[in-house]
């Protein structure tokens, strides 16, 4: 089915690339590439030592565990989420079905300086939460829930449209072969949503790794402990070392390439199961 | 294969008096049906008829508003889908796209915890069954449409359900497969013997498949019946269309017989006992004569069947093994033929011949023939055709806009004819040569009483009152006030109720003074009522049982809804001046339909102030 | 965009039976509770605390802060901002998705990945390839120095740097509307003879409209809310490169919380609106 | 294809047209004054005396813009290509980046001013609670296992780095009694060596106190003051004094330590800008006023610490009295501390790498 659109009458194929070839190229590519050329001017063994740092190490397990944790979250609490507000109705729901763009709209660092208030040990929920003993700011915690406030949007906007796109048919004919609502869910529902609440994740994930603007006012900051990967490129342009930064951004740009292709692939990949052959 | 027998009872599906609403519109309306078991039924009818909604309420995917649902005398009204044992086919096959042939069909099984021997033992029967020998591996988006429907049936009965349940399972796929899967499904159901009931909006696969077919139309279930019953005899016109072409025509019913415009077509009719004082009242009846059932010849004398008329071949088609032709009738007989509220295709027979016939006489458009008809059914309903009554023309056109009244005869496939009448109203006007044909329809309001009096007078029988203001009915009330009426008056509500999405409640109202003595007498009114409803007209309908004063309840009872429509039935003209004049005067804004006999012949009234 | 269930659908759930179960009542009530307060405490009693803070002092503190002559230098750049960048991701957002919609050739994920990659690539190295490219120490440095041109720490960086952050928006609504939608109609007007601007303009862009009109306030609202990319290649000079989130910053940097938050509140309040906007579009998108 | 290459010519054309270099005007003119965080009150002040006397001096408006933020991402900024006319940061090394790596300055700068071109100076300070509930009233008590130290991360803030330079100054003071020239004296090596170790012990003590890191010394002291994280702020003297000022609800005191470290925040011109620009006379004038009696005062207003004799007596009362100690006495000079102390490898990140014994 891959060839069929080849032979398609409709105008624009090389404008439309071209131009789009051009303006990714000048905006993205190229700016891009010349982080890549900037890192390529080290040896193998400068770039493996900026890698390996033990303070770099220690960042990355920060950055991707917390960012991993967040996006598991996002995509427990973001299935609810979507789950209420597409198969549920109450009071307040277009409200809330508003609200969850607000990340994507509000400045990072306010988020940051809004989160870091309420989760201080006065704040209005750190207050409850340090009677638990659980310190939320200036630990790993309080970059998850950055995180988490930060990928929300995406888990909640990818499983939505694919929860509503569910054929009522499926359910309707897995309860009349008998099955309970809770298999009804997990044999049903869930596989058929499942290639969109990977995207989510994957993309929340993908965007956590690169957060910095609310991450920093509510992360520590301190050396191996509450260091994100993003703050050591910041350091490393303190000190005029723009090589550095280049080849730590090098390796995050790459992980988002790689997990960014491995969505694309996958949504592919879940287009042909699902959809093939009912064209 | 003994095992995929299902337990024998006699009665494996009931539905008592269903009713569905949604948002206050009975989609599903009073429907009562028993499907014996093993028995193929088919509900067939167009898209929005309500017969999907019913076999989603049969499956328990939607609940109901009113009734009892009994599977194998099990009453599973109350009973989640998923324990009502049923299997369910969905138009779009509703396979699991991510479940492979053998888990999609496995499903219900494993849901059951059985056993993974005795799941691939069932899967490779039912795939045999179904002609997918092998496929135990492919994804749903591997097959065809037609193998993605076999695997559906396949699945719907793994868990041997007591019921099959279809809702238009051929309606994605081509004629071809279509008719290739038809066979194999009845080929499973008479195999398995399990009883069956299928959607469709098709006549011809109901035909092919059924056992029974019921038509159901605004929510209604409108006939049951075997399928060449129901083609031959069908009861309203809505089934008469439905079933096949069916040309419909405008007859009188005299004490000699049928007349069709001069002609009299004697009766051919076996009409039942309980029916027959309708006979002997001369008035107008709708006449069904299937396009098979006509013959043309060149002239009234070489016709081996009763002659119509004459009439001139307008066009031939071609349609393989039939030759259809229209054939319009000659000036002189037109006026009395056609029912059809098109005025275009008032003169207008359509015919159908065999190959056979047009080898005996090959006919071209424009010649002109003489028109017989081997068979005529007349249809049991009291509503033939709509006569608006008025002063002035303005009010006549007017009259001819009403909703209801469009509703009505656009449902109804018949016409309303005017007749001004300068003298409506106004005592001492000639009588007319014979009775007034069909329904009479008048405006409410301060002229409806001398109005209907002048109606009265000339011999009608069913009047229609329409008030200025009218919301459309979702309610009718059925009121008599003398058992005279009281055939007359369902024969009318029946006919009216096939064509109102509405629900129809029975008042019976008994005297106050009486209540305590005549409570036994009342219940059994009631019940008298509605079984002669139900089995002689097919009407299923609420009662309730009032004491008071029948005026002053029914004024209270139309005031209370806001929407709705009377039908009363009158013995006493005179009297129902003085007790109902208020209904005349568009109070309350419901329609009225007034029904008039006065004696045990169902002669019209005709006693006068 | 989504919708929230039917109402004939939820009263045929509603009514289905053996559904209005304890057990089933109690999931609903959990999920929708676990909402509400995962939402709270994550996103509602952030924006409650910009609120309660800008307003602390009272409605004319308030007011007053809107009065600075650098705030309002401020909201005007970042209007300006949006009002560049939104258009011209528009039109690459319309030609990406019908380059990859309407298409198929070799490379498409990969240009899909690329279009995709700003969301996730991290605002620092977002600022930072701007400035490796058009740096004094950059590739283009001394051409731009040479030529008197300043492209990053003035308004064509900051222009350039928030286009990179919010280039995919447009894109990603549109693609995947545009495969669901197909191909047909616009085969059909070609074939009936319609050029290729009049059948996208005549036949694609009503269809689309909606998905472009979200992507476009999607797109927007991150113009107007970036903040790591763009302080990057800002200079954070006052009154002059300084945009609202860095504003913010500032203020808050000078104890002035009053000030901070109420800039904050006017950028919730134009993302709300914009937000309202998109609720009434797809009202009438559902209608229309 | 040939409207595509329309498109992108129109996209540059738009890009070069609103990046017009600044117009410069006899009648008016602009300087960017590219300065770190805690002089924003100041230059707000300065500026505005500034431009009304030389507009009564000359007939010419100037308008003076601002840019504040972190010292080292401020330097880097105008070695980037901010078009700075003048740069007024926390350290000289900043300074000596941009002369060294963007070349838009004379090696010299540092001599074309009096007092080492620092109009002002400061020292490094406590913040600590009302009533001071942890008596801490020295360098040794931020090493106490029960206070939580509020100090921005030296990699990423200037100041953090004066504060890291003072307690470090502070133990090496105490272990040589005071006698700066045993540093540099071969005879007093061991000496020197055990207390350069005693002074890394004690700094890391105090950062494992620590219990965040701010990017910036603004951020840290709003977290000490907003989030009530923290027994004692490190701040420059000038930061706690406005900030005890200005945030006169939150209940702050000022604990001066006995001794702490003389920071000379440095001012210069950009010489390639000026030059360019052709503003290297008002730029010049710019900074001149601010070693003048009313710069001074200014300075003073703003809880810096001016250098004019006269103007300082005025001020006397409201400086605390505190043993100070140069960068050049103790350290030799930035570059040097710079690379011992907080270059990658260096000290700080010692203290954070190793594993505490």
């Amino acid at each position: 089915m891959a060839d069929t659109r080849q032979h398609t009458v409709l105008p624009g194929f090389g404008l439309t690339v071209g131009y789009t070839t051009f303006f990714l190229s000048a905006v993205v590519l190229i700016p891009l590439a010349a982080m890549v050329i900037k890192a390529s001017s080290m040896s193998i063994g400068q770039f493996m030592a900026v890698l390996l740092d033990p303070r770099v190490i220690a960042s990355y397990k920060l950055t991707f565990g917390t960012s991993l944790l967040a996006a598991l979250i996002n995509s427990v609490f973001g299935f609810i989420i979507a789950w209420s507000l597409v198969r549920y109705d109450f009071p307040g729901r277009k409200f809330l079905d508003a609200l969850i763009d607000m990340p994507f709209a509000l400045p990072t660092a306010v988020s940051g300086i809004a989160l870091t208030a309420v989760f201080a040990q006065d704040g209005w929920l750190g207050q409850q939460l340090a009677r638990m003993g659980i310190q939320v700011v200036y630990t790993w915690l309080g970059i998850t829930v950055a995180l988490t406030l930060i990928g929300m949007p995406f888990v909640v906007r990818s499983v939505q449209p694919a929860l509503a796109e569910v054929q009522r048919d499926l359910e309707d004919a897995a309860e009349t072969l008998g099955a309970t609502r809770f298999t009804v869910f997990w044999r049903i529902i869930f596989p058929t949503v499942l290639p969109a609440l990977l995207t989510g994740f994957t993309m929340a994930f993908a965007r956590g790794i690169g957060e910095y603007g609310s991450v920093i006012f509510i992360a520590g900051n301190l050396p191996m402990k509450t260091e994100i990967t993003p703050l050591l490129i910041v350091i490393k342009l303190e000190q005029y070392d723009y090589v550095g930064a280049a080849a730590l951004g090098c390796i995050m740009l790459g992980m988002s390439f790689f997990m960014l292709l491995s969505i694309n692939l996958l949504q592919a990949w879940g287009r042909r199961r699902l959809f093939v052959g009912k064209r | 294969m003994p095992d995929l027998l299902p337990v024998p009872t006699s009665m494996s599906i009931t539905l008592d008096q269903i009713t569905k609403r949604y948002q206050n519109t009975p989609v599903v309306n009073d429907v009562s049906l028993e499907v014996s078991d093993g028995e193929f039924f088919v509900l067939l009818g167009a898209s929005g008829s309500g017969k999907s909604t019913l076999l989603r309420a049969i499956a328990g995917l939607t609940g109901v508003d009113h009734g009892r649902i009994s599977l194998h005398g099990r009453d599973v009204t109350q009973v989640s889908p998923r324990k009502r044992e049923v299997g369910f086919v969905f138009q779009n096959y509703a396979l699991f796209k991510h479940m492979s042939v053998a888990d999609n069909i496995e499903f219900a099984l494993r849901v059951r915890g059985v056993k993974s021997a005795e799941r691939r033992a069932r899967r490779q029967e039912l795939l045999r069954l179904v002609a997918l020998e092998g496929m135990d591996d492919r994804l749903p988006t591997q097959l065809s449409g037609g193998q993605q429907q076999r695997v559906a049936v396949a699945r719907a009965l793994a868990h041997k359900p007591q019921v099959l349940l279809m809702d238009e399972p051929f309606g994605a796929l081509d004629a071809k497969i279509r008719e290739e899967l038809r066979r194999t499904i009845r080929e499973v159901q008479r195999e398995l013997k399990i009883s069956t009931i299928l959607v469709t909006h098709d006549q011809e696969e109901a035909f092919a498949l059924a056992d029974r077919i019921g038509v159901m139309n605004l929510g209604r279930l409108l006939e049951v019946g075997r399928p060449e019953e129901l083609y031959a005899r069908p009861a309203t016109r809505f089934v008469a269309t439905f079933l096949g072409a069916a040309n419909l025509l405008l007859a009188r019913q005299t004490a000699q017989g049928i007349r069709v415009g001069a002609t009299p077509v004697s009766t051919m009719l076996d009409k039942p006992a309980n029916q027959r004082a309708e006979l002997r009242r001369e008035h107008e009846v709708v006449a069904m004569l299937r396009p098979e059932e006509i013959s043309l010849a060149v002239e009234r004398e070489s016709l081996n069947s009763i002659y119509l008329g004459a009439g001139k071949v307008e066009t031939i088609s071609f349609t393989g093994a039939f030759e259809r032709l229209r054939v319009r009738m000659v000036e002189a007989d037109k006026a009395a033929v056609s029912a059809d509220a098109d005025a275009e295709n008032l003169a207008i027979l359509d015919v159908t011949r065999t190959q056979h016939e047009q080898r005996q006489l090959p006919l071209s458009v424009g010649q002109s023939v003489a028109v017989g008809v081997r068979r005529i059914h007349v249809l049991p309903t009291p509503l033939s055709s709509y006569s608006v009554y008025a002063v002035t023309s303005t009010e006549a056109d007017a009259l001819k806009q009403h909703p209801l009244l469009v509703d009505l005869a656009t449902r109804m496939k018949t016409r309303i004819t005017t007749q001004i009448e300068p003298g409506l109203g106004q005592a001492g006007t000639a009588r007319p040569q014979q009775p007034l044909a069909g329904v009479a329809v008048i405006a409410a309001g301060a002229d409806a009483g001398a109005q209907l009096d002048w109606l009265l007078q000339r011999g009608a029988a069913e009047v229609l009152i329409l008030p200025g203001q009218y919301t459309p009915a979702t309610r009718v009330l059925i009121h008599w006030t003398g058992e005279e009426v009281r055939r007359a008056t369902l024969a009318v509500a029946a006919s009216v109720l096939r064509h109102v999405p509405a629900e129809a409640t029975y008042l019976n109202i008994l005297p106050e003074e009486e209540s305590d003595a005549s409570k036994p007498s009342g219940m059994r009114e009631l019940l008298d009522a509605r079984s002669e409803a139900q089995a002689v007209h097919g009407l299923e309908m609420r009662t309730e049982l009032h004491y008071g004063d029948a005026a002053a309840l029914l004024q209270r009872e139309l005031a209370e809804h806001t929407s709705g429509m009377l039908i009363l039935g009158v013995t006493d003209p005179v009297d129902f001046r003085q007790r109902f004049d208020w209904l005349l005067q568009q109070s309350p804004g419901w329609p009225v339909l007034l029904v008039f006999r006065s004696e045990e012949t169902s002669a019209p009234v005709r006693k006068m102030t | 965009m989504s919708s929230g269930p039917s109402r004939q659908l939820l009263s045929e759930l509603a009514s289905r039976p053996g559904r209005n179960s304890l057990a089933d009542k109690l999931i609903r009530w959990m999920f929708i509770s676990l909402s509400v307060v995962f939402l709270s405490a994550l996103l509602i009693s952030p924006l409650m605390m910009v609120l309660t803070s800008a307003f602390a002092k009272g409605m004319a503190v308030y007011a007053r802060s809107f009065l600075d002559e650098d705030t309002f230098a401020a909201i005007k750049l970042t209007l300006t901002i949006a009002l560049i960048v939104v258009p011209l991701n528009t039109v690459f957002g319309i030609a990406a998705a019908w380059a990859i919609a309407k298409f198929e050739f070799r490379g498409k994920s990969i240009l899909i990945t690329a279009i995709d990659l700003p969301i996730a690539v991290s605002p620092i190295i977002s600022g930072l390839i701007y400035i490796l490219l058009f740096g004094s120490q950059g590739w283009f440095g001394l051409w731009l120095q040479e030529h008197d041109i300043s492209i990053i720490f003035a308004l064509p960086g900051m222009l350039l740097a928030t286009m990179f952050v919010t280039f995919p928006y447009v894109a990603r609504e549109l693609i995947p509307l545009m495969q669901q939608l197909g191909n047909d109609e616009e085969e059909a007007a070609i074939t009936m003879g319609a050029g290729g601007l009049m059948t996208f303009i005549r036949v694609t862009l009503p269809k689309i409209r909606w998905g472009l009109v979200y992507g476009m306030i999607l797109t927007n609202a991150r113009a107007m809310g970036e903040f790591g990319a763009v302080s990057v290649v800002s200079g954070h000079i006052r009154g002059l490169t300084n945009t609202m989130p860095l504003h913010i910053e500032i203020l808050y940097n000078e104890y002035d919380y009053v000030g901070a938050f109420a800039v904050a509140s006017l950028l919730m309040a134009l993302a709300i609106i914009t937000l309202l906007i998109k609720t009434v579009i797809e009202w009438r998108g559902l209608r229309g | 294809m040939l409207r595509t290459v329309c498109l992108s010519l129109l996209f540059l054309a738009f890009l070069s047209a609103c990046s017009a270099g600044t117009a410069t005007d006899v009648k008016s003119v602009q300087l960017l004054n590219v300065s770190y965080d805690p002089t924003r009150e100041l230059y707000r002040d300065v500026n505005e005396r500034f431009s009304k006397q030389w507009l009564d001096k000359t007939g010419q408006h100037v308008s003076i813009k601002q840019s504040h933020g972190g010292s080292g991402s401020q330097a880097r900024a105008v070695i980037e290509g901010l078009r700075a006319d003048v740069v007024t940061l926390a350290l000289g090394y900043d300074i000596d980046a941009i002369h060294k790596r963007g070349k838009k300055l004379g090696a010299d700068w540092q001599t074309r001013l009096p007092d080492n071109s620092s109009p002002y100076t400061s020292t490094i300070v406590f913040l600590v609670r009302k009533g001071n509930p942890k008596g801490i009233h020295d360098w040794d008590d931020l090493i106490r296992s029960d206070v939580k130290v509020v100090t921005p991360n030296p990699k990423t803030s200037g100041g953090a780095r004066w504060n890291y330079l003072a307690a470090w100054g502070y133990v090496l003071e105490r272990e040589l009694q005071g006698d700066w020239s045993k540093l540099s004296d071969p005879a007093a090596a061991g000496q020197v060596a055990a207390a350069q170790i005693k002074a890394e012990q004690f700094v890391a003590a105090l950062y494992r106190n620590a219990p965040v890191l701010d990017r910036a010394a603004r951020a840290a002291t709003n977290t000490f003051a907003q989030r009530g994280i923290g027994d004692v702020l490190i701040a420059w003297e000038n930061e706690a004094l406005l900030a005890i000022k200005e945030l006169d609800g939150q209940g702050l005191e000022l604990v001066a330590p006995s001794s702490s470290i003389l920071a000379e925040p440095p001012v210069a011109i950009v010489d390639t800008v000026v030059d360019r620009k052709g503003t290297r006379q008002i730029a010049e004038a710019y900074l001149q006023y601010l070693y003048s009696d009313a710069g001074q005062e200014l300075v003073a207003e703003h809880h810096f610490r001016p250098r004019n004799a006269a103007v300082m007596t005025q001020h006397q009362s409201e400086f605390p009295a505190i043993r100070l100690f140069t960068i050049s006495q103790v350290f030799g000079n930035w570059q040097q501390a710079q690379a011992e102390h907080f270059a990658d490898g260096g000290r700080f990140d010692h203290i954070y790498t190793v594993p505490k014994s």
